[in-house]
């Protein structure tokens, strides 16, 4: 029974204990940022809800979103959530392919239609839809039909989330966003480039437990996006003692030093990558000396640069400048040439006056 | 060719230059000249804020040199001048001004809020807005040859006077000499024994002097006015002496503004360098004392102060001289408060004296100097500027303040050394 | 889907700021160059002193202020200097704004810690505020104050205001706090050269001019 | 320049306290547990603190350390990485401290409680144990019954 709770029959079959279990699920609660009360119930919901159907569409996108959830170097109680939905379809995973594969995503939407989970990684052409297409069904139409049934989408990746890398300009197939096309289903958006992969557990635990997570305004679980990865981050006190890194190999680099001045993009990207990190916590971008990109942002691809510093002026200004210069010597010769015409017209007009008139008429008798 | 507002206007409009336009674009409005002004201590009333005398040059500058004033005249959103801006300027240029200067030298941005003043002048004179009594002294002394009216006599008369005393012969318009001596009116009419301390000076040093009686005038209603073709002409007078009688050097008297008149706005005035040199008396004697031509001997026991003309040090730079000098015969010097560069003015300067509407102005910020020489307490105040001498002396009295003023020059001759 | 602060970041840092760099050093130069353009005639008397040396030494000599004044103006003057010191350090020794130079100009020196930047700031905008009260309270300054010269003074301190609180997310989002500080400092520039913030530039021809007039009397500058 | 690579070690230092500064945190938490206690006396109510919700750094577990202190008991369990189950000097406040199987903290609590849960072993794991102990015996006297 596809709807029966897996989860501890998993393991079992793992040779975890329960203990084991309850201490996952504190974790657990910690990271998802509830109250640690809570951790029962996370254990109790682990353990009853029933098996999810999931059908996770790939769009316009890198595979790096599956790739890092798939990722993990050693078994862990992640991959048991993972084990514990019933992946009904997933182009690049699944074993069938072509008009089997399709089947596979109608059955399981006949079966659970009104309450299957839809994961979307990838961005959606909007300009032509032959620009992305699985089994000659574009992109858009698999969305708007599987979203139809769902009983919410967790956009993975900034490419769902927000258009990411294909919409950045000139967005040549007029890339959108999941939120773009969907307006009356429930969105998780989970960014990144790639997400964090014990992000996207944790939000996948917290929809099978509690449903959806408390999200931002940019659809965003809470527990995740509320700080700036600046806020947390380990060189912070290097900011905070004015020592930055001029460049990537100088002694400031070396000393670990912050990198704002390398385009560090931490203070106006919201993400626990400073604290919950990657690989099983072994390192991030900053910490591998490389500044943040802000891949968890909208446009993060066009905001100024990935090597200008967040207060650099992002725009035309060294062309501005010029143009600056020129018009102010320009007017400034006009305003110059008016200036002297003035004061030689002054000059000309003056009235040679001696002691006899500096009276006015009326005065003088 | 009478005063008109629109011959003001050109006035001023002449007269900014790009000093003009870099204190107007400086100012932050910051209030410290306030507290430099004389007359705004001595009555704490904000429209004495010396920065607000000149706001009608503001405007000008504004409206008629800055490309955004023309585009807001054009938007017509600009300020026209009236007649009425002069009149309202009138007792903020003329009267609660003696040009002293204290509120150049503590612009934190550096205005030269004085240079200003004079500027204003311009345009106030050329717009028939300047103080009557001023006017009569001009027209007198254009007709004349001084602005008390002819004082030919009158100087003819302090000299033979002076000759006979000190039994010095001093020659009218002797070509070839050093120095061409000019006075003060004030001098003439008033402290004559200048002219004797002089010839006993230069006897013992050695040097060659005469007065021009076409040109023995040395003040210049002109720049107290703030007219420069008034002053010009006055100025050419003393110029074409002191050239065709071929001296070296023209001494300016002890008097503020004749100095500024004479050493530093006249080459200005007629467009030219002198032939010759103008130095001023105190200078001059500095310097014989420094050749060693100048000595004394004896001292004055008395408690002596010195009151330091605006004109000739903060605004001349003559400020170690007189102190030198005033040692060599004064056993008891005592300063006064903000003495040298930051003294404070007589009260009376820059035409407010002869200023009869300034007359309680004036009375007011002479409480000031009282207050100074109270704490000092000096037997003497001693100074090099017969006008001042001239204010102290009547404020002393009208302030029933028993104290004798008295000029360096004078004082210097006085303990010459007797020896032959 | 965007996200409004940071797209209004991007106006701030974009669009915004080069219109404000146009108006400002377009504004700036026409606004010198008006000046000098008036020139000033030859002055013919004999020079006593050394005009031209005691007029760059007056540029740094009138930083300092007369014996006295000090007592007799203290908010204005040490108000003054607190201000200024204070905006001066926390506008060129934080790092974010010596990048931003760096960017401009090609120039860059190290920078100083928050320690200081931010004790700066709130030196500065305490001090500020005592401008604008006295400003406000002395007849003297409040009669010379224009209302351009209050919104001049206010315009001052929102960059210093929304950049502590943008750095030290006090309230409001860091983005839209760090885009509301850009857009006042693009206010700033934007104002400069209309206004009397104009004597960051001209002060030192003033002082120049102040002290070659002096300086050729022999006279004390 | 000399100095710099001395003075980068001293910047790592000096990264690493002020990293490590009290944040003002300890005494509230101490406080909490204090009121949590008296309702453990008063009515059995256990409750938990997770340090990971707020900021709480090495300053200020040096603050908790010193007040709480070591008490009587000390486990270590081996579940999926260890975890440390101390009781404080103050009986009925315990530190239960996870790590993962890299040996990273993964969460830290402070429980009032008379046991904590973790360390009772779990229904089903018993279930599992004695399962498991049947197939053992089963396999050894299966080997008894084959080999005599």
């Amino acid at each position: 029974m596809p709807s029966s709770p897996l989860l501890p029959k998993l393991m079992k079959a793992h040779g975890v204990s329960r203990r084991s279990f309850l201490k996952y699920c504190a974790s657990l609660t910690s990271l998802m940022a509830l109250p640690p009360a809570m951790a029962p119930r996370v254990a109790y919901a682990l353990e009853t809800a029933p098996r999810p159907s999931v059908i996770w569409l790939s769009f316009q996108e890198c595979t790096g979103c599956t790739e890092a959830i798939t990722r993990s170097s050693a078994p862990s109680l992640e991959e048991l959530i993972f084990d514990a939905i019933s992946l009904d379809y997933h182009h690049t995973l699944q074993a069938a392919s072509g008009a089997a594969a399709e089947h596979a995503r109608e059955a399981a939407m006949k079966e659970h239609w009104g309450k299957y989970l839809v994961i979307v990684d990838g961005s959606i052409p909007l300009d032509e839809p032959g620009y992305s297409a699985i089994a000659g069904i574009s992109n858009l139409d698999m969305l708007k039909e599987t979203a139809e049934g769902a009983a919410a989408i967790v956009s993975v990746g900034t490419c769902a989330a927000y258009g990411g890398l294909p919409q950045a300009n000139p967005n040549p197939t007029g890339a959108g966003a999941v939120s773009d096309i969907i307006k009356d289903k429930p969105i998780i958006n989970v960014p990144g480039c790639p997400p964090i992969p014990m992000v996207m557990t944790a939000v996948l635990a917290h929809y099978l437990t509690f449903g959806i997570p408390d999200l931002d305004e940019l659809g965003r679980p809470k527990a995740f996006f509320a700080e700036s990865i600046h806020d947390r981050c380990y060189r912070r006190p290097f900011y905070d003692k004015g020592l930055f890194a001029e460049g990537f190999d100088d002694e400031g680099a070396r000393a670990g030093w912050c990198l704002y001045k390398l385009g560090c993009k931490g203070p106006t990207t919201k993400s626990v990558c400073a604290t919950v990190k990657w690989n099983d916590g072994t390192s991030f971008p900053i910490e591998a000396g490389h500044g943040c990109l802000g891949c968890t942002e909208p446009d993060f691809w066009d905001n100024g640069g990935f090597y200008k510093p967040l207060s650099a002026p992002a725009g035309n200004y060294r062309r501005v400048g010029q143009a600056a210069v020129i018009a102010g010597v320009a007017a400034g010769a006009g305003g110059a040439y008016l200036a002297r015409k003035g004061k030689a017209d002054a000059l000309a007009n003056h009235e040679t006056v001696d002691a006899f008139t500096l009276e006015k008429e009326e005065k003088e008798s | 060719m009478n005063a008109t507002c629109e011959r003001g206007v050109n006035a001023l409009r002449e007269q900014i230059d790009a000093p003009v336009a870099s204190f107007f674009s400086s100012c932050v409005s910051c209030g410290l000249c306030a507290d430099a002004c004389i007359f705004f201590q001595e009555t704490q009333d904000p429209q004495y804020t010396p920065i607000r005398k000149v706001e009608l040059l503001r405007r000008v500058w504004e409206n008629e040199y800055t490309l955004f004033g023309r585009l807001k005249s054009m938007a017509g959103l600009g300020n026209k001048i009236t007649d009425e801006d002069f009149t309202d300027a009138e007792r903020l240029v003329y009267d609660s001004c003696t040009m002293c200067g204290r509120c150049s030298m503590v612009c934190p941005v550096g205005n030269d809020i004085t240079l200003m003043i004079r500027k204003m002048r311009e345009g106030m004179s050329a717009a028939g807005h300047a103080p009557v009594e001023l006017i009569g002294a001009a027209k007198r002394h254009t007709k004349g040859n001084s602005p008390m009216g002819d004082l030919s006599k009158a100087i003819q008369a302090q000299v033979k006077h002076a000759s006979a005393e000190t039994g010095i012969e001093i020659e009218f318009d002797k070509p070839g000499v050093d120095y061409l001596v000019i006075l003060s009116a004030q001098e003439i009419a008033e402290y004559p024994e200048v002219i004797g301390a002089m010839a006993k000076i230069f006897k013992k040093a050695g040097v060659t002097w005469t007065i021009s009686l076409e040109a023995f005038e040395a003040t210049n209603v002109g720049i107290q006015i703030g007219n420069r073709d008034v002053a010009k002409y006055l100025v050419t007078r003393v110029v074409e002496a002191a050239e065709r009688l071929g001296v070296k050097k023209v001494i300016s008297p002890e008097c503020g503004h004749a100095y500024q008149a004479m050493r530093w706005e006249g080459p200005n005035l007629i467009g030219r360098e002198y032939d010759f040199e103008v130095v001023h008396i105190i200078e001059l004697l500095d310097q014989l004392r420094a050749e060693g031509k100048l000595k004394t001997s004896g001292k004055d026991s008395d408690k002596i102060t010195f009151h330091d003309p605006c004109q000739i040090n903060r605004r001349g730079g003559i400020n170690k001289e007189p102190r030198r000098l005033l040692n060599m015969v004064a056993e008891n010097f005592v300063e006064t408060d903000d003495a040298g560069t930051m003294n404070w003015c007589c009260s009376a300067g820059g035409g407010v004296g002869a200023n009869e509407r300034a007359a309680d102005l004036k009375n007011a910020a002479f409480q000031l100097k009282k207050r100074q020489f109270e704490k000092v307490a000096p037997d003497k105040i001693v100074t090099m500027c017969a006008f001042c001498h001239h204010t102290l002396e009547n404020a002393l009295e009208d302030n029933d303040m028993d104290i004798e003023v008295a000029g360096l020059t004078e004082m210097m001759a006085e303990y010459l050394v007797d020896e032959d | 889907m965007n996200n409004p602060n940071f797209d209004l970041l991007m106006f701030a840092r974009g669009p915004l700021f080069d219109f404000a760099l146009l108006v400002f050093v377009a504004g700036v130069l026409i606004r010198v160059v008006e000046i000098l353009v008036l020139g000033r005639k030859k002055d013919f008397s004999k020079a006593k002193g050394k005009p031209v040396q005691q007029g760059i030494k007056t540029i740094f000599t009138r930083t300092l202020p007369r014996p006295g004044a000090i007592k007799a103006n203290p908010i204005t003057i040490v108000g003054g200097y607190v201000f200024h010191i204070g905006f001066f350090i926390a506008f060129l020794l934080f790092v974010p704004h010596i990048a931003l130079i760096e960017e401009l100009t090609g120039l860059s020196w190290p920078g100083v810690g928050r320690v200081i930047i931010e004790s700066s700031t709130v030196l500065a905008v305490i001090a500020g505020l005592a401008l604008l009260y006295t400003r406000w309270r002395d007849p003297v300054r409040r009669k010379l104050t224009t209302w351009v010269d209050y919104l001049v003074l206010v315009l001052s301190l929102l960059p210093l205001i929304t950049g502590y609180v943008a750095v030290n997310k006090l309230f409001g989002d860091p983005t839209f706090m760090m885009a509301l500080h850009i857009l006042s400092v693009d206010i700033l520039m934007i104002v400069f050269p209309f206004t009397k913030l104009m004597h960051a530039f001209t002060f030192a021809m003033a002082r120049y001019y102040n002290g070659s007039i002096q300086g050729r009397k022999g006279a004390e500058s | 320049m000399r100095n710099s690579s001395k003075s980068g070690a001293d910047l790592v230092q000096l990264m690493g306290a002020v990293a490590n500064l009290p944040t003002g945190n300890a005494l509230p938490i101490l406080a909490e547990i204090q009121e949590a206690l008296g309702r453990l006396i008063e009515s059995g109510t256990t409750a938990v603190i997770d340090l990971g919700s707020i900021p709480f750094t090495g300053g200020d577990e040096k603050i908790l350390q010193e007040i709480l202190g070591d008490g009587e008991v000390n486990a270590v369990l081996n579940a999926m990485g260890e975890s440390f189950v101390q009781e404080t000097a103050i009986p009925g406040v315990w530190r239960v401290d996870h790590y993962d199987l890299q040996g990273k903290t993964q969460a830290r609590f402070i429980e009032v409680t008379f046991i904590p849960d973790i360390l009772r072993t779990q229904p089903e794991d018993a279930l599992r144990g004695h399962e498991m102990l049947a197939e053992r015996l089963n396999e050894r006297t299966g080997a008894n019954e084959k080999g005599g």
